[in-house]
């Protein structure tokens, strides 16, 4: 003072590895095991060829509305191996390859967005959230489970997971403070894949970048290629090692791109050039993972192959047992089941109510 | 006169009124370019232009709120919450400033805004997109709650909406954007906000219902004709709040009897309401209990059982047979 | 035992479950060195520390999304929103996420939250501090909303309102806060959510309420006894949410007239779902049109002219002879 | 790119003109005609005064909880001076500096506090909006407003101020983005008044400042000492011509102290030390003003005992006015009035019902 440039103490970067180009940058290489490396390049390929496949039920009618996910598998993935069996995974909505790399079955996947309840159940005692639909909210369960941690002097991390629309959101706002200010162990994942429906980011904020947001929480924030799997692994390693050891929060910007369209109900074409998505395809991270691992040796064009087919297969064999399911899964009743720990007089007679609707009227009931 | 889908018919009131009055401004997520994910907006943008149309960020509280501020200014922003499942983000603003602001100033100030939102099952729609809670807004003085039910009085209603000096909540019924067509004139309609309508004349029965569920309700009229002989009034609502109790109660002195239909959660909901009004307005008149048939209290399920949620003719019919001891 | 006011016995309730249980954690706007504004929970920060007890940042969105958070890591959260009034900012969250993950997640999951709130008229307070809108909670499934009406029965359904594994809306009368005091047993001490009690026995009339106006209520039927020799039953529902409505039936059933009293707005509030329940459990008993005493349709006035929005005990009595028909 | 620091291109500053020892940076000061000089004085010690009767008032059961602005009368005023009639005014509930500046009477003020709904009315054309309680909410209204004024292609400022506090809430991160969005001609005024209620600033955010928020934005900020009167006057006056020629909005954080209790309900000592308010009474706004005024010669210490006897004067009668228009103001009928453009039928039942209540009972209901 009297007039002077205030100069903000925490800093925010910017990192890319391995280029579109394929263009490897050797001092920032993290190290990896092969087996690791293949781990997660066996679930990008999972995660792809099932969305393909969701795409082709949905299109037959086999499924319902889905979110694809093309496109943005690195920046699920390179995040996500981060996290330890009793780390809490905070999704979204578009999280398919976080969600295989957890574990959650293909079947549950379809049950799920088939209109099935039960595709929401997850694996007993998984630390996973299921799909949070309302944008930018489940920022503040993230938060909650991170306090929660601290509390319990657990040396757990939450990743959380949200697009770049969420960030305009008022609970992402609240979220980040909130995580600032209690330096809750939360890793915050910012997938900005360019669009929210047929918004750009530019109609989204004023600001060049989303990680620059960090610095109105005092919060470390990076900004990296979203397309470039190590780049996305590098980031995240050194954001879930400081959240472990109590160095609080990171705000990660993920710049990849939604290569398909916003869900099976929306219609790109309307708001987005050709152009501009054949541009993106040329960025696509499973091409630019793949010719690292052939370069580096640790796979061969036989042995991907072979991975392809049995990839093929298991999302073959789950989607013959899940269509199986749903045809055992048809008792209405079941919607009375979990809203309270236990049923009220008033629901339980709403419920023998639709048994006898049901009984009375077997499957057809009209709805004009 | 044109046959319209309910979507085309809301169109053409935004678009005649805009044309009308250059103080009405859309603004929500996606109702620009993309013309809203139900096309309800579509080509206004090209038409209007782009400070006409918002395509806004992605924050209902803003959508809401930055509404209010147009419509204190003396514009009429007609605001969509993208699903009804999503207004809750702005419940706040509604609740706190567009339903109070005439109250509080004495009527110097006043928030003639319109906030547009799709609700309803019926589409095979995720989690959150089914929703049917306009009793929260009902419940609200200082709003209007409104839900038309076909092509035509949603056109009119819509142009009545945004003529309003207050702030209307319009919930817009997915299963209709499209289900079936309906002559909607082109020249200028309204149709007054808080008033019903009676659009089947019968002695035997009273049925009053609003939105979607209009058109199982007439099924069930129309089947308890057939199969019983039984002859029933059916009143659209049109408008939820202010609740218009004067023709359900004139009807209910004739019938004795009366079935109220809603895809809203039965506890606490508008069907409680109106039960109640009639028991304020024509008890002795009653020769059976009114019978509410409701969605249950329950989250509406995902798609593959929804219909089981949602009313359907059987089970109107069913309530109706019983009311009328059949 | 100890005579304490409602502020005391809800300071002791949330003490001795801190006491007794870690998962137990406050949070909220001021809750902490400050005790809250009303002094609900003076002194337990000093008792458990900041890690227990936290100050949390104005944004009540934040304190239930993050309540959320902790509830499904498995601790058991109670926020607070300063006033009920300011509750509709997490309204989204309550409705979206909290209401919903048990049965999202098929009983995997599940949110053991209690939601604190000062409620209702009665303290001369400014705008947004005096609203009673517990029907917005109610009319959403998978909630519970609770009203206590005393210091004792306040004590023991917070303990049990903590102890429930399902999210619990508490809603605590301004009004009530200070106004007497009971004696409040030292030893635990539960009540069951989801459960009305009879407070006053009578054949000649079905009174309910519940919160502040169970005082008036009893007034009331006082006054309906020495004026009129009525014997009136009194109900306080204390869970509005789900509601237990197998006391109020049966109680008609003996009366045969009844009269709901609430604070809040009439239209489309609590008492619509109580006469609608009182008509489709005992229609064939009802001798008169149950009435409703309750707030006006409007936002509460300012304070000058509160005493004229909130029932009184002239209005309930009123009410009472006129379904009586004296 | 491969991995380096972002700069943020906006710019944060820091601007103190006047300091509290009572050094004036002649570089910076603002030059201001003795006249506007002497009205702004005027102002800020009618506000003081009023603050000060309002407390004896309220002590006295005379009126109900009012929230003091001692001490924060230089960062409003500073502000407000530079709004014309045309432009709009939009508060939060500690601004009676501003709203007297504005033209508020003090008897509106004294019937609103009482519990009067008369008191919350504007007069006819003023483009002020009445307090607003929901912490935060305004800023989105402000927006709005300006958008409109755009809209219209009118020259149009709109001032719209918050605490500290606000800055936690969505709506101040969502108004805030959808302003830099639409560059409206907003100017955001947060008074850090160092407490919300019990909160310190500490709890409510983990930036050392409130300003550095503006970068989440991409929209200039600027922080000042909000008890020096030309500092807070030259940053404002920067901003409302920013606004006002199509530059967008601008975050101006003042610095400055509740000296008083948070409300009249509120019991400051549960929560800070009187060495924290002492210390801040050496930094009052309005000895520094007078000491400026007095050095200056823009006023004398007689000219100054004449003004204060004015005032107190004025603040009499107001008193005595509004004391004799609150037994006018009896009629519980009149909160029927403007809930909608029409009264509905059934409230109009409502409202005979309520005619009959009180002719019943005349002014005597028991409520138990
Ligand atoms: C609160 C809320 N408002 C609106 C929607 C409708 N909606 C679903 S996804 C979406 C866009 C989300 O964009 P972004 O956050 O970038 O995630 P992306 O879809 O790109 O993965 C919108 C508007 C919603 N689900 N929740
Ligand atoms: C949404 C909302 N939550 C809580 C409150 C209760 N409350 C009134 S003022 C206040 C603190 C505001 O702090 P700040 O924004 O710094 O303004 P200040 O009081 O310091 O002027 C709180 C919590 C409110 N009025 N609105
Ligand atoms: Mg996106
Ligand atoms: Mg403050």
């Amino acid at each position: 003072m009297p007039r002077q440039n205030l100069t903000v103490t925490d800093t925010i970067e910017e990192l890319s590895i391995l280029d579109d180009l394929g263009n490897l940058d050797k001092d920032l290489e993290p190290q990896i095991a092969d087996e690791q490396l293949l781990k997660i390049y066996r679930t990008m390929l999972l995660a792809r060829r099932f969305d393909e496949r969701m795409l082709d039920l949905q299109r037959q009618g086999r499924i319902g509305t889905f979110p694809p996910i093309k496109g943005q598998e690195a920046a699920q993935l390179g995040a996500i191996v981060h996290l330890l069996p009793d780390d809490w995974f905070v999704q979204a909505f578009r999280e398919v390859a976080a969600e295989l790399w957890r574990g959650r079955s293909m079947e549950s996947i379809l049950l799920y967005f088939n209109g099935f309840n039960e595709g929401a159940i997850l694996p007993e005692g998984q630390r996973d959230l299921p799909l949070s639909i309302p944008v930018g909210s489940q920022v503040l369960h993230a938060v909650g489970l991170g306090w929660a941690a601290n509390y319990r002097q657990k040396k757990e991390v939450v990743m959380a997971f949200f697009g770049d629309g969420a960030t305009s959101q008022g609970d992402f706002h609240e979220g980040l403070n909130f995580a600032a200010v209690y330096q809750t162990p939360t890793v915050f994942v910012c997938q900005n894949n360019g669009w929210a429906i047929s918004t750009t980011v530019k109609q989204q904020t004023h600001t060049p970048t989303l990680v620059q947001k960090a610095l109105a929480y005092g919060m470390p924030g990076i900004r990296v290629d979203g397309n470039d799997i190590l780049a996305v692994y590098a980031a995240a390693g050194e954001a879930v090692e400081r959240a472990r050891n109590g160095g609080g929060p990171t705000f990660i910007e993920c710049v990849t791109y939604r290569l398909m369209m916003h869900t099976t109900a929306d219609d790109p074409k309307r708001y987005r050039t050709d152009e501009e998505v054949e541009t993106w395809k040329k960025r696509d991270p499973l091409p630019r993972f793949t010719n690292y691992l052939l370069n580096k040796g640790t796979a061969t064009a036989q042995s991907l192959d072979d991975l392809e087919a049995q990839v093929l297969q298991e999302i073959q064999t789950a989607v013959e047992r899940a269509e199986a399911q749903m045809k055992e899964l048809s008792d209405p009743l079941a919607m009375f089941d979990h809203l309270y720990a236990e049923l009220p007089p008033y629901l339980a007679r709403q419920k023998s109510d639709l048994a006898e609707e049901i009984a009375a009227n077997g499957k057809e009931v009209q709805h004009g | 006169m044109a046959k319209m889908t309910m979507v085309q018919a809301l169109n053409l009131a935004l678009q005649q009124e805009m044309a009308k009055d250059d103080r009405v401004i859309l603004l929500g997520e996606d109702v620009g370019v993309d013309g809203g994910v139900f096309r309800v907006t579509d080509g206004l943008i090209d038409t209007f232009g782009k400070n006409r149309v918002l395509d806004t960020p992605l924050a209902e509280s803003a959508i809401a709120g930055m509404s209010i501020g147009m419509a204190i200014y003396g514009l009429r922003p007609v605001c969509e919450a993208q699903f009804s499942g999503f207004s809750y983000h702005c419940f706040h603003q509604l609740e706190n400033h567009a339903a109070r602001l005439r109250w509080r100033s004495q009527g110097r100030l006043s928030v003639p805004m319109v906030l547009r939102a799709p609700y309803g099952g019926g589409v095979r729609a995720l989690e959150h997109h089914s929703e049917s809670r306009e009793a929260y807004w009902a419940h609200t003085p200082g709003l209007k709650m409104v839900i038309p039910s076909g092509p035509r009085n949603a056109r009119a209603l819509m142009v009545s909406a945004i003529r309003d000096p207050d702030p209307v909540i319009f919930y817009e019924a997915k299963a209709l954007y499209r289900a079936y067509r309906e002559e909607v004139p082109e020249e200028e309609e309204t149709l007054p906000i808080g008033q019903s309508q009676v659009i089947r004349e019968g002695k035997d029965l009273t049925m009053i219902a609003y939105g979607a569920m209009i058109r199982p309700t007439l099924e069930a009229a129309e089947e308890l004709r057939a199969s019983d002989g039984v002859e029933a009034e059916v009143i659209d609502l049109l408008t939820i709040s202010p609740l218009d109790d004067s023709l359900m109660v004139q009807s209910l002195t004739k019938t004795g009897r009366a079935v109220v239909v809603h895809e809203a959660p039965r506890s606490f909901g508008p069907g409680a309401e109106i039960v109640s009004r009639l028991m304020e307005g024509a008890f002795f008149y009653l020769q059976a209990p009114i019978a509410r048939v409701t969605g249950h209290d329950l989250i509406i399920p995902y798609f593959s059982r929804e219909k089981w949620f949602v009313p359907s003719v059987q089970r109107i019919v069913a309530a109706a047979r019983n009311t009328l001891a059949l």
